[in-house]
């Protein structure tokens, strides 16, 4: 056997972290791009692999744990952040991701997301949003866009989608951030940011199915459209796109898109991602398509702060209360003991 | 019959409190009203040892005792069942007379610092918040406040409002007992007629008192204490909640396990979750989840951390952990899943016992997912029952249900408390190199009882994945072979079913192997059998009695056990479970005693059933 | 037996919306206020008795429908709103009440409150807030404030609860309000209100559970303290508190309490319940205690929005392939069958 | 043995395409595997009607045809079972040779309108998607350009990659019949043993075409046609969710109910929400609730305003119901709860069959909370079985439980299809005045079986509350009351044990009631039995064949018909479930023959089992 040190050592390369299963995924499926910058990231984080836990629920996207040569629970639908929850629980050393779908995690699993953020577990989720149920082929999601016409929905879907950013933020989110299968740079940066991050991280990918929701984020990834469509943020930084040529500006409230050159970067309104208002105001970019505001979709940190870790006051609480001496005897004895002769 | 075999539903209760809190008009009204239930009841007077004692002291407290429920007459050596207090000073007068683990029902509002100051708490210390009550049944109510609040708009001075205090104690000891309020609204219309704003006041007290047992699902079923000879050892009281709660510590701390409780609140289970929060000496983890599925779910990743993971619930949560419940039997982790059963379907009598989810434990999830069932039988049974649920769900690497219900969860009796050393220690193959093939750690590979090993996530060189999928024999790895589906349903099935060969031979509880008539029965029935079946064999009646812990897989050596008899009677609450179990393992017309009114079998119905069987 | 007619008119008074049923709360329980104020504004909005329902889960709260004398179902534990969108869904002309409690649609209840607040169904949700499980006799809620000494965290509470407002705003819902049980003139505008909103209403009632968490409120109601720390809300009108003597700006994002008098009340803040990221601002001032920022708690509207409704756009669909002669026989025979002789 | 009466394994396969698409090699592959395996194979060849044809026309068409599962030799006869094809004008040909009800698997992207047009399909209407093909087991599977994402990165040029695409397909087939790659792979790693890029390539494609009917959850049990001589009439094909779901619309449209279906998706019942939410034109709403427990509360509101409520899923979601089914209970509302099994238990195995979930529906939840457990036993018998579900629901006011499984929910076979004169409308008590008390209405008042009243939310003057506490007989308010809980626990096991009175006697589906072994058996078995017990007949074996649709409550004269049998076989795709509930109830020493392999039971099987006990 080897050591544990053994072990961790020759893990640290992207192939250490591969397991020795076949991946399954369609051939062409998004999904394949964020295991591999996933794989990429985990060597450069300084964690030993066997203290790394992925854990999923159930969906296409959650085939990832099979795919990590680390600890991994492939769970049940919609439950994978409640079980990270008592693995963050009972070992606090863990790494702990949760992989899960839109289906899996604001469907079904939509209350434990929504507790998980406000207790914020320092766990990293790492949501696939393909806007479709890809597992059980083609039903819309809750992100599907209203009107999508799917397996379920063949006249078209009544419901509003959420806006996840916009949810996470409701539920006293502490990191949410936005990345894309196909920014393999970027996802990479918020994969370690996500790390990084004490507290739950809330990172929503775009991720493509090429089999049931096929170009959903087209506009985010097609090179013609990208640029008006898309709008990196970087903390300190003007917001500017458009290859440049655009930047936006606050009209009170209301975001405006400015021609840069009659505007200097400098009058742009500057990304503070510890700014929630600012943060709900980029999250409401997602309400507004391009071709009614011109405004593009935020990619990157839009909101990070600074809390408490749930299970580091667990750990508080409890270290103050702790005695290593505790005396079972005592405890079963009770206060009221007494003697039968 | 035996003096000390007496008929056990007998309750003595004491009303006391400040002569102005009429004490006398309570008690003197619940006598009525019992005695129109057509129970047997006597009292015996208790004044206040000084008449003219200031009130709030304990020479002050007045009281009226009564016992209900058999022929004999109280007997100053009585000990109360049930204390119901208006302050401080009557507690303290009254408390060493009261059984251990008996009930109490104080204001709190009369435990004030001038009360306590009274009655002579030292330093003030409040009873109520201290713990020196713990082992007792407490109902503190803020039975001043509430009165008040009720009768606010009742156009009656704060005096006379005061003054209708004991009608909601009342009604709240009536909810208690199951009575009627209508003899007590007969009365309060008489007396007050010409008075109406005062009849309205009692009236509305009364009422109050009446539903703040409902609205505060305060369980109504009580748990009889047998007063039966103890052995000789060190004791205390205990409940049976509390004894799961430290039964759990014990596990853990004894197997330098780190506990995890991970619950939603729900009656009768919630105070499980409330003993062990305050734990934290012991490093016990708990858990308030946002429902009963998270905190399954949780329990069940704390275990893959390597944590003793358990949850616990009552009917309706444990039917939302279905589906997670199966993860586990396919996961093969060990968790411990307590269900303190109350009356249903669905919501159900939140507040009254039954014991009606044996077979959701058994089938309440899709596939075949079997897993173990054990029953606690006594308040205190309750420790040793978790203890060895642990047991089994470490060694066998398995969840397993342990059934209690609110009549043993809440009511107390005398524990002969063992020491730690008595407690065996886990034998878990965790750390076992059964595991590795070839240098490959392998997660499903298995012991020769057929258990693969618990290996913490965190441990180098053993990372691995598990799932819900079908999983291949020994690699674990994903599998949608038939043959190989087949063979892990076996697995699964056989490593459950061989817990059998490890649990104690199923013995006779009482009686002999070759009696007419076998009593068959678990959980919470226990006392009240016992105690039947202890009478009838004075008597010279042929009976016996088996009481099972182990519900599945039964003892090896129960079919045979069974066989014996010529009639089996299975008294359950509930329409016959056990007795369906029973049935189709055994094909054995064993029958069912069916009782489902909420409330637990009375020694006379036992009894009662056993001489119809024997006369026939 | 009554005609229709007749049950209806005589039931247009609040005795006639009273049930039979004895009220079981606690004495001093602010669900006697909210159940009052409700059964005062049901006789106003011209809806007959039996179209009306009220649905609930489990908890003190949820035994509301009993009290009244329309439709009811005392459902199960978080479910009310699941059961509230099928009721609906068959029929959208009954007037659909949801009766919650902070246990029962925030904790176990969650999923189903944010997709409620997402498809918007045309239901009233009232979440009698107590900051409490009652039922149960004392445990934390998702809304107890973090450190909370109840009988499940008798060392204090751990999480950081739930900001309900920014929950439902986050969610996509169409019309946020905030009431309490001592201000029963406003709470029956708020009820009255509710129920006018085509969409789910989410109307947050601060209610104070005398047993298990006295004076939690307490600010909020106190002759001397309510002042500072309540700030009413009206459409149009100036954000003003402290009996007259302050108002509120915003200073760029950040609301800032200034004096009346140095400051006109035009200059103040003008509410707009329109207008999302200042309902989100408003929301926040949960996130500070007056000693803190010195902001009020806002009471009133502080957000409505026009969505199409859930039921509606159900309805849209189906009528628009509807077919009140639709075939059996043709169904049932299908496109390709044939004849065995 | 008769012609008339063959082994049903057999199943006939047809692989057709373009002569470039490599559809020779593709059939050998698969036979040479299926040979591998043990099974019989026969081939047929079936070359294009015009070698030099231009590719996409319907005279270029090459086919391989092989059958395999019996010695019988493939006769030109046969009809295909399976149909694979990679273009259009492959499947213009083919089509008219599949049996009613047989797979399709079509290169979708072999259907562009050049294909079309090709193949001359009018107005170049794309058969994959006009709804032509229903009654067929239709999957459409884009396989040029699955396969050249497979390969973009394999160094190869696009027409190599093209080359692939028969791989991908191999691939994906073996997944359906669940067979092995080994074979195949080795074959390539032969042939290409010198063009590593082509062989690397080719088993990419290989793999990805495997692993695709695994990601897709694509089912893999297949239901078998029996052959039988069809009595006259006019007939179409359906598949078991297409019949559930025509079923449900004939229930609402025959009693003028409006169709409320709420579900959340789940394979393999997903089906039945895709193709009511295309029947808007009778009104059918379609919910697909945030999770499964939302449907099932959604669908007991829809009741409770008036709708034929429905929810279906599959074992994990049914686990999810559970305590809202306890709700359904105790409101005495109709809902009808489908359940399309798959292999369990968890996540199991969600593309094979079982029917293991049949004591979850019986005790899935907590309390004593008895439902109509009902199961379909063919494709066609859904309908009729959903039908029945819910006039017992909507007469009985009660929850109904329908069970299918994948095997014949994914199967379509020949039906008889119903005018709808020929159903029979529902008997409600809805509107009549049982429950008007003096006046006053009263919401559990009940007809002389038992039924309270279903009253639609919003009618005038009969405004109610109801809830999941325990409820007073006849007002339906709240009661804690002892008795009452008793009296109420009894008339709602009552109410739907006295069903067994208004359903069909059980009958003997073939034998004699004097037969030695009598074969019972429930939901999809149905057919392999039935032809196993045909055969055996008509070799003079004294056998008998009894089915049941209703499972609880068993159909009045079960018991004694049974009791007339000496040895009574059970064989069940679980472990004995059945078998338990007969056993426990009859005490009868009924056996189990159980399999658990995710695959149906074989005629050869229940011959085997059959033939082995009367040789005992
Ligand atoms: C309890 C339960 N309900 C439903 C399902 C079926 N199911 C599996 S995955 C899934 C949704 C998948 O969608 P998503 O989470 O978006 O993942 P994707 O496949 O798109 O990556 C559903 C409905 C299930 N396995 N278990
Ligand atoms: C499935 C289930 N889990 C738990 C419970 C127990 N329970 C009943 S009400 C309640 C919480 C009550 O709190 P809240 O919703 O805030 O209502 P309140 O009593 O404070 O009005 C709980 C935990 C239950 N009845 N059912
Ligand atoms: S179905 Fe969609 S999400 Fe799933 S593996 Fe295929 S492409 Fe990816
Ligand atoms: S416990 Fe609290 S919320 Fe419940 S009825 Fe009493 S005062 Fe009201
Ligand atoms: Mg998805
Ligand atoms: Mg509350």
């Amino acid at each position: 056997m080897k050591t544990a040190k053994d072990a961790s050592t020759t893990a640290l390369t992207p192939r250490g972290f591969a397991s020795n299963q076949d991946i399954r995924w369609c051939p062409g499926c998004g999904d394949y791009s964020i295991l591999k910058q996933i794989q990429t990231v985990m060597p450069t984080l300084g964690v030993p692999k066997e203290k790394m836990v992925f854990i999923s629920g159930i969906g296409c996207s959650s085939r990832f744990p099979y795919y990590m040569n680390t600890y991994g629970l492939h769970g049940i639908h919609g439950r994978a952040i409640a079980i990270a929850s008592g693995v963050k629980s009972t070992s606090p050393d863990l790494d702990v991701w949760v992989v899960t779908g839109d289906g899996d995690s604001l469907s079904i699993g939509g209350n434990h997301l929504i507790h998980a953020l406000r207790k914020n577990f320092n766990i990293n989720i790492v949501l696939f949003n393909n806007e479709i149920y890809g597992l059980t082929k083609g039903q819309y999601s809750p992100t599907s866009p209203s009107g999508q016409v799917t397996k379920s929905t063949p006249f078209g879907s009544l419901d509003r989608p959420f806006n996840p950013a916009s949810l996470a933020l409701g539920a006293e989110g502490t990191f949410v951030a936005r990345g894309i299968d196909r920014n393999p740079v970027q996802l990479r940066e918020l994969i370690a940011a996500s790390h990084r991050h004490e507290g739950t991280s809330f990172l929503e990918v775009y991720q493509n199915c090429n089999v049931f929701n096929d170009g959903a984020f087209h506009a985010f990834t097609d090179k013609n459209l990208r640029d008006d469509h898309v709008i990196n943020l970087e903390a300190g930084k003007p917001l500017i796109f458009g290859g440049g040529t655009k930047g936006i500006r606050l009209d009170g409230f209301t975001p405006r898109v400015v021609p840069l050159g009659e505007y200097a970067p400098e009058d742009c309104w500057i990304h503070d991602p510890q700014d929630k208002i600012k943060a709900s105001i980029l999250a409401s970019f997602f309400d507004y398509s391009v071709e009614q505001a011109g405004l593009p979709r935020p990619f990157g940190i839009l909101y990070e702060a600074n809390r408490p870790t749930y299970e580091q006051t667990m750990m508080d609480q409890i270290e103050r209360h702790f005695d290593q001496e505790a005396d079972l005897d005592a405890l079963l004895k009770g206060n009221n003991s007494w003697e039968v002769k | 019959m035996e003096q000390s075999v007496k008929d056990t539903e007998d309750v003595v209760i004491l009303f006391a409190g400040d002569s102005g809190d009429g004490i006398q008009l309570t008690g003197g009204q619940f006598t009525d009203t019992i005695a129109l239930f057509g129970s047997d009841v006597s009292t015996f007077p208790n004044y206040p040892a000084d008449i003219r004692a200031p009130v709030g002291t304990t020479s002050g407290v007045s009281g009226f005792q009564l016992k209900f429920g058999s022929a004999e007459v109280f007997t100053p050596g009585d000990q109360y069942d049930v204390l119901v207090v208006m302050n401080a000073a009557a507690l303290r007068v009254n408390l060493p007379n009261l059984k251990k683990g008996g009930i109490i029902i104080a204001n709190s509002d009369g435990f004030d610092s001038r009360n306590l100051r009274l009655a002579q708490y030292i330093g003030e210390e409040n009873p109520l918040q201290d713990r020196s009550l713990d082992g007792y049944e407490v109902h503190a109510i803020e039975v001043t406040k509430l009165t008040r609040e009720a009768l606010k708009d009742s156009g009656l001075g704060m005096k006379a409002i005061d003054r209708c205090k004991n009608m909601f104690v009342l009604g709240f000891v009536y909810w208690m007992f199951s009575q009627d309020l209508a003899n007590t609204i007969r009365f309060i219309n008489h007396k007050f007629q010409y008075a109406p704003e005062v009849r309205d006041a009692n009236l509305k007290a009364l009422n109050k008192g009446h539903h703040y047992g409902d609205t505060m699902e305060t369980f109504t079923s009580r748990f009889d204490v047998k007063s039966a000879q103890l052995p000789a050892g060190a004791y205390r009281n205990i409940n049976g909640n509390q004894a799961m709660a430290l039964g759990l510590v014990a596990a853990a701390k004894r197997n330098d396990l780190e506990l995890f409780y991970a619950s939603y609140p729900i009656t009768p289970a919630s105070d499980i979750l409330h003993e062990l929060s305050r734990h934290k000496r012991f490093g016990v983890k708990t858990f308030q989840a946002e429902d009963e599925i998270a905190a399954i779910c949780a329990a069940i990743g704390s275990s893959f951390a390597g944590g003793l993971a358990v949850t616990g619930s009552s009917g309706p949560g444990i039917a939302l952990k279905g589906e997670a419940l199966g993860l586990a039997v396919m996961l093969e982790l060990p968790v411990v899943i307590i269900n303190v059963q109350r009356g249903g379907p669905s919501t159900g009598l939140p507040t009254k016992t039954e014991q009606a989810d044996l077979l959701q434990a058994a089938y309440g999830r899709n596939g075949e997912a079997p897993l173990p069932i054990l029953a606690a039988s006594s308040p205190r049974d309750c420790f040793d029952t978790v203890y060895e649920a642990a047991r089994i769900a470490v060694e066998y690497m398995t969840p397993v249900m342990v059934l209690s219900d609110g009549y043993i969860a809440n009511g107390a009796e005398p524990w002969k408390f063992p020491t730690s050393a008595e407690l065996h220690p886990f034998q878990s193959n965790a750390g076992s190199e059964i595991t590795n093939v070839e240098g490959v750690f392998m997660p499903y590979a298995r012991d020769d009882r057929q258990v693969r090993p618990w290996v913490k996530a965190g441990t180098p060189g053993k990372e691995h994945r598990i799932g819900g999928l079908e999983k291949e024999l020994v690699t674990g790895n994903v599998s949608y072979d038939p043959e190989n589906h087949e063979r892990m349903v076996a697995i699964r099935e056989g490593k459950v079913a061989g817990i059998a060969k490890d649990v104690p031979a199923q013995i006779i509880h009482r009686g002999e192997a070759e009696a007419k008539v076998c009593v068959l029965s678990w959980g919470s029935t226990f006392g009240a059998i016992e105690t039947a079946i202890r009478d009838l064999l004075q008597q010279g009646v042929s009976v016996a009695h088996v009481h099972l812990r182990y519900l599945y897989p039964f003892p090896a050596n129960l079919k045979q056990l069974l066989s014996g008899f010529e009639t089996i009677l299975i008294p359950e609450m509930n329409r016959g479970q056990l007795a369906m179990m029973i049935r189709h393992q055994f094909l054995i017309d064993a029958r069912s005693i069916s009782k489902v009114q909420g409330l637990p079998f009375t020694v006379e119905e036992i009894k009662k059933v056993i001489q119809n069987e024997l006369s026939k």
